[in-house]
C-alpha cells in the first residue's frame, strides 16, 4: 500500500502527463457540472422555498427524493438521449466531457437545489414579513436571500461538489473512460480495481481525497475571510 | 450457518451469459452447496481469490492463471469449458473485415481503414487475447481510432454499440448482450480465437478457505454431471459453453 | 401635502382574525383616515401587532374586507401595490446580515431610485437618526436602540404615505426618543398617515390626533386621546 | 421502454419473489446504514458546531471533504479492512449484507455530520448566548439545538438516505452483487446495463426512484404533520 | 435573606472590552454589591448590554479582570457555576422553538429538579407573569410583551442569587409593568441582587438603590439616583 501510494504520488510530483491530464479532467467535469447546476440549482431551490403554488409539495418532495438518483440510472438517461438513435444524436456529445458536465449536472442539480430549498426556508421564517415590508417581491427577495446565507450556501456547494467528483456510475456510462479522452480519477480507480491492483486504486484514491481536501480547505478559508470582512 | 455455500470469483462475461444461473441449482440439487458467485473484472476476482475472499475461482485469461498459481494463491488449476471469442463491428462493415480469411487479416484491415476499435483497456482475459492478436499482426495500435476504454464486457459493448465501433468479445457476453444497436458480428471461426475456462481451488495453506466444500465444486464441475450441466446451457437456442 | 394620498383611508368591515381557529382580532369596523395620526393602545397581546400586520397587507383577514383608497382589498394582489406607498417599524426589526449602511440603502435599491440619489437619502435619514458613525458596521451587531433607529431610518427614506410604527421608541434612550417623536411629527407634517403603537401614555398624550385602545382584539374606545386614555 | 417498465413494474406487482427480495434488501441496507451513521453523525455535527478546539478548521474542512469521499474508494477500505487478508477478516463480514450497511454508514456520515454541522452552526449564532445564559452546557446543547432544528434537519438526512439508495460503487465492491445474498436494486440495474439491458435498468431504476419517493413522501408528511401539531 | 451569597461582590479591574480593536467599553473599575438594587442608565450604544453581558460571564474581557463573591474570574471555567447562580433577562429575548411550558420549564430540567417540584414552579412563574393562559401556545407566535414575560418568568424559576435585566419592561403594558416591577422588588426582598439596565427615568427612581450612569463605554457618574439623574 505504502508503495503503490509513493509510486502513485510521485507520478504526480513527477508531473506524469496521463495522470495530470487525468487529475485535470476530473476537476474540470466536475467544477463546471457544480458550476452550471449551481447557476440554477440556487435560484430554484430559493425560488421553491419562497413561492406557494398547487403541487409545491410534491415538488419539495421530487427534489428531496431526486438527491438519490442513482448515477448509473443518470447515467443511462444520458446515454439515451445523447446516443446515435436518442433525440441529440446528432450533437455527436456522447463520450466526450461535455456529456460528463451534463449527467453530473443532472446529478447535483436536486443535492444543490433541495438543500437550498431548506437553508433559505429557515433564513425566510425570519426575513418573510420585513422584507415583504420593505417591498421586496418574491423575485427580489431570491437573490437577497442567497446573498445573506451565501456563508451556509457554501456548504451545500461543496455537497454537490463532493457528489460530482466521487461518483464513477454516471461518467463511466455517458465518458465511456475512453484513455486519453473522458477517463478520470473515478474511473481510473474502478479500472484499477477491476484489474485486481487495489492498492493503486486506493492510491488514485488518496489522491483524489487530497485534491478534494485542498479546495474545500481554499473554500473555507476564503469563507472565514470574507466572514471576517463582514463582521 | 447451517447452510452450506462456497464462494465462487469469476468474471462477469461468465456471470452476464446466464450460466451459473443454470448450472448452480443443478449443483444444489446433488450436493447440497449452494455457490454464491461474485462477478468482477478479472484482476478483481484473482486478487479476491488470493486474499482468501473466495474458495475457488473460475476465469478465462491463461497468463494471469498461470501466475496466479505460481505466486502460490491457488491450486489444481483445471480446464473447465470453453467458446471462442468473436470480432464484432457495424454491420456496414466499412473496415472490410467481413472478407476477412482469418482475424489477423481482420485486425489489419481494421487498423488499415483506421475505423474505430475499442479495446476493453482492463487487463481482462479478452483484453489479453487482443493484444496478443494485435501482435500477432505486429501493429502497435494507436491513433484516434483505436479508443482505450478500461471497461467490463458488458460496458464496451454498450461503448462500441453506441460509436459503432469494432471490438473484441467473448460469444458468451455476446450472445447475452441486448443493446447491439447496429453491431453484429463480423468475424468469427478462428483458431486463434479459442476461449479456454480453468477452475482454481485457492490455496487454503494460505487462508481458512472452505476448501473440502470448494474441492466438491470443483470436481463437480469436471465429473460427467457437471459437464452435461454445462452443455445443456442454452441462451436463444445457442449453446454458449463447450464442456473439455 | 407633500405626498399624495392615494393608500388612504384604510377601511376595516367585519374583519377578524383567527388563523387557527382561535379569533385573535375582531370583529372590527373602523377606518384610518388621512390627515391624523392614530396611536393605538392596549394590554399586551390585545392584537396591536396584528391589527398593524393586517393594515400592511402582511396577514390576510379571515372574514371581512379591507380596503384602502384606490380599492385594493388586503386579500388582492393589487395591495402589493399599496404596500410600497407603506412602511412599517416592527416591534422586533430584522436586519438584514449586513452592513448599517447596506441596510439602509436595501429599500431605495429595490425601488430603483437612481444610485447618486439614494446615496444622498441614505446618507441624510442615517444622519437624522443618529447613526452615521456607525454606517460601516455590520447591522446585526448594533446595540438594542441602534437597532431600532436603523429600522426607522429604513422606513424613513421610503417617503412612505402611511408609516406603521410598532412602539418604535421602546429601546431609544430619552433623548432619542425625543428626537424620534419630532421626526415623525415633521413626517406628519408633510401630510403622511402615522399609525402608531406605543405602551407610554405620555407618548400617546403626545403625539395622538386620535387614539384606539384594542383589548382582546377589540376596539373598546376610539377618539381624542384625552376621552380614551 | 414502456414495455420494459410495464414488466418490471407486473414483477413487483405479481409479487416476483426475486425482484421483491432485491427491493427489500436495498431499503434494509440503505435505512440501517442511515440509520447507524445518523446516530452518530447527527450529534458529532452539531458538536463540532458548539465545541472550540484546537483543529476546528481543519475537521470541518475534513468533514466538507469526505462528502466527496468516492464509493469505490470507501467499498476498497472497507473490503480490505473486512477481506481475510485484513485485519478484521475473522468477521467473516466480506460479501454479506452487514458488509455493505458498514460502507454505506461510511459514506453517509459525513454527509449529515457536515450538513448537520451547517444548520446547528447557524441555530447556534441565534441561541448561543441565551442558552449560555440559562445554564445549558454546550454538551447539553447538543440536544437542545438538534431538536429545535428538526424540522431543518430532516433535509440532511434525507441526503444521506438519497446518497445510500443510489450509490453503487461501494456496495458492489464489499457486497459482491451475489444473486439472492448482496443483490440490491443499484447493483441490479449496473448489471442489466453491462447486459446491455438497458431499458430493463431504467426500468428499475424507476422502480427505485419510486421507492425513494415513497419514503421522502412519507418523510414529508410527518414533517409537516409534526410541524402543525407545533405550530 | 433567602438566597446565600457567593457570586457578589463582582468587581471589574481595568476592564476593557475592545472585540475587534476598537474600545467599546472601558477601562472600568468598579464593583457590585450585594443588597443594593443597582440600575444602569446611559444612551444608546453606550454599552449597557455589553456590560452586562461581561458581568454574566458571556464575554471576556480583553483587558483587565473581572472576579466575583468566590474568587472566580470571567475567563475562568469555574466562571460557569457562578453564572448558573445568575439569570439574565435579555434586551432581545431568544425563545426556543417550543411551547411557552417548555421554554419555562426548561432551564429547571437543565438543572436536574425533580419533575414534580419543576411543574409546581413553572405554572407558578407563568402565573406571577400573567401567562398561564398560554402555556400550551408556541412561545415564537407570542406577542413582544409576551415573550418578554415569558423571559422574565424564565429567569425567575431559577432564584438566581444575580438578576441581569436589560431593559426589563420595555415591551410591556403600564399594569404589567407595575406587576413587573413589584416581582423584581419581592426578588430583592428574598436578598437577591438586582441589575437593572432602563431607559426610564422614572422607573430608574423607583427602582434604583444605587445608579450608574454610562456614556461611550464609561462610567461617568455613579451614586444614589437623585444624584445620578
Ligand atoms: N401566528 C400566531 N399564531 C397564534 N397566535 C398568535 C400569532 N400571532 C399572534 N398571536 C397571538 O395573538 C395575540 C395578539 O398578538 P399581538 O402581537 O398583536 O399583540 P400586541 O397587542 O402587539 O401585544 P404586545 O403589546 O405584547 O406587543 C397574542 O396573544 C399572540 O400570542
Ligand atoms: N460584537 C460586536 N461587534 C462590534 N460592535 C459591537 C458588538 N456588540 C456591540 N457593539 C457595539 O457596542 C456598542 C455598545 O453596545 P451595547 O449593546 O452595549 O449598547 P447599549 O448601551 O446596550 O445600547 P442600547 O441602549 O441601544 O441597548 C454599540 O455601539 C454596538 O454597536
Ligand atoms: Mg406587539
Ligand atoms: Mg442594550
Ligand atoms: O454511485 S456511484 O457511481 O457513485 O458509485
Amino acid at each position: 500500500m505504502g508503495d503503490a501510494f509513493a509510486g502513485a504520488a510521485w507520478l504526480v510530483l513527477a508531473g506524469d502527463a496521463v495522470l495530470l491530464g487525468i487529475v485535470q479532467l476530473s476537476l474540470q467535469v466536475s467544477l463546471s457540472a457544480v458550476f452550471f447546476a449551481s447557476l440554477l440549482a440556487l435560484p430554484v431551490g430559493a425560488a421553491i422555498a419562497l413561492y406557494h403554488f398547487p403541487g409545491r409539495g410534491a415538488v419539495i418532495v421530487l427534489l428531496n427524493a431526486l438527491m438519490g438518483l442513482p448515477p448509473v440510472v443518470a447515467g443511462l438517461l444520458v446515454y439515451l438521449m445523447l446516443s446515435r438513435a436518442g433525440p441529440l444524436g446528432s450533437l455527436g456529445l456522447l463520450f466526450t466531457p461535455a456529456a460528463m458536465v451534463v449527467v453530473q449536472a443532472l446529478l447535483i442539480f436536486p443535492i444543490v437545489a433541495a438543500l437550498t430549498r431548506q437553508m433559505v426556508s429557515d433564513l425566510w421564517d425570519e426575513y418573510h414579513e420585513q422584507l415583504t415590508s420593505l417591498g421586496t417581491s418574491r423575485l427580489r427577495a431570491i437573490p437577497t436571500l442567497l446573498w445573506d446565507g451565501r456563508f451556509s450556501l457554501v456548504t451545500t456547494l461543496l455537497a454537490g461538489f463532493g457528489r460530482a467528483t466521487a461518483e464513477v456510475g454516471a461518467v463511466l456510462i455517458v465518458g465511456g473512460n475512453i484513455a486519453g479522452v473522458t477517463r478520470v480519477m473515478t474511473t481510473s480507480i474502478a479500472l484499477e480495481t477491476s484489474k485486481g491492483n487495489l492498492e493503486l486504486a486506493l492510491a488514485l484514491g488518496a489522491i483524489l481525497m487530497t485534491l478534494t481536501l485542498l479546495i474545500n480547505a481554499m473554500a473555507f478559508g476564503v469563507g472565514e475571510l470574507a466572514k471576517r470582512r463582514y463582521e | 450457518d447451517d447452510q452450506k455455500f462456497i464462494t465462487l470469483a469469476s468474471t462477469t462475461s461468465t456471470e452476464h451469459s446466464g450460466l451459473f444461473e443454470f448450472i448452480v441449482p443443478i449443483f444444489q440439487a446433488q450436493t447440497g452447496i449452494s455457490v454464491r458467485v461474485v462477478a468482477v473484472g478479472t484482476g478483481q476476482a484473482l486478487a479476491i481469490g488470493c486474499n482468501g475472499d473466495a474458495d475457488a475461482v473460475l476465469v478465462h485469461a491463461p497468463a494471469a492463471e498461470q501466475q496466479f498459481v505460481a505466486d502460490g494463491c491457488g491450486i489444481d488449476r483445471r480446464a473447465v469449458m470453453f467458446n471462442d471469442f468473436v470480432v464484432v463491428g457495424p454491420k456496414d462493415d466499412p473496415a472490410g473485415v467481413l472478407g476477412a480469411d482469418t482475424v489477423a487479416e481482420g485486425f489489419e484491415r481494421i487498423a488499415q481503414a483506421k475505423a474505430p476499435f475499442a479495446s476493453r483497456g482492463d487487463d481482462s482475459g479478452t483484453h489479453k487475447k487482443e493484444l496478443l492478436l494485435w501482435a500477432d499482426v505486429g501493429i502497435k495500435p494507436t491513433g484516434a481510432w483505436y479508443r482505450e476504454l478500461g471497461a467490463g464486457m458488458g460496458a464496451a459493448l454498450n461503448t462500441a454499440a453506441a460509436m459503432q465501433a469494432y471490438t473484441l468479445a467473448d460469444r458468451a457476453t455476446w450472445l447475452s448482450f441486448s443493446n447491439r444497436q447496429g453491431l453484429s458480428i463480423v468475424f468469427q471461426g478462428d483458431q486463434a480465437l479459442h476461449n479456454p475456462y480453468s477452475s482454481i481451488l485457492v490455496n487454503p495453506n494460505r487462508h481458512p478457505v472452505k476448501v473440502d466444500l470448494a474441492r466438491v465444486w470443483h470436481d463437480w464441475l469436471v465429473s460427467e454431471a457437471g459437464q452435461t450441466a454445462i452443455s445443456q446451457y442454452q441462451l436463444n437456442g445457442h449453446q454458449l459453453f463447450t464442456p473439455n | 401635502m407633500g405626498v399624495p394620498q392615494k393608500t388612504l383611508p384604510i377601511v376595516f368591515e367585519g374583519v377578524t382574525f383567527a388563523p387557527s381557529g382561535v379569533s385573535l382580532l375582531g370583529p372590527l369596523d373602523f377606518q384610518l383616515n388621512a390627515g391624523q395620526r392614530t396611536v393605538i393602545v392596549g394590554p399586551n397581546g390585545a392584537g396591536k401587532s396584528l391589527l398593524l400586520r393586517l393594515c400592511h397587507g402582511l396577514l390576510k383577514p379571515t372574514a371581512g374586507q379591507i380596503r384602502c383608497g384606490d380599492g385594493a382589498e388586503a386579500k388582492s394582489p393589487e395591495y402589493t401595490a399599496v404596500r410600497q406607498r407603506q412602511a412599517m417599524v416592527f416591534q422586533r426589526p430584522i436586519l438584514l446580515r449586513r452592513s448599517v449602511w447596506a441596510n439602509a440603502l436595501y429599500s431605495l435599491k429595490l425601488r430603483g431610485i437612481p444610485k447618486d440619489q439614494a446615496r444622498v437619502e441614505t446618507t441624510a435619514a442615517l444622519s437624522l437618526f443618529g447613526l452615521e458613525a456607525l454606517a460601516k458596521r455590520s447591522a446585526r451587531h448594533l446595540s438594542g436602540g441602534e437597532q431600532q433607529r436603523l429600522a426607522l431610518a429604513r422606513a424613513w427614506v421610503l417617503k412612505p404615505e402611511v408609516l406603521f410604527l410598532d412602539e418604535p421608541t421602546s429601546a431609544l434612550d430619552p433623548d432619542a426618543t425625543v428626537a424620534v417623536e419630532a421626526a415623525i411629527d415633521q413626517f406628519h407634517a408633510n401630510g403622511s398617515k402615522v399609525v402608531m403603537v406605543t405602551h407610554s401614555v405620555s407618548q400617546a398624550r403626545r403625539m395622538a390626533d386620535e387614539c384606539l385602545l384594542l383589548e382582546r382584539g377589540q376596539i373598546v374606545k376610539k377618539g381624542p386621546v384625552a376621552e380614551v386614555l
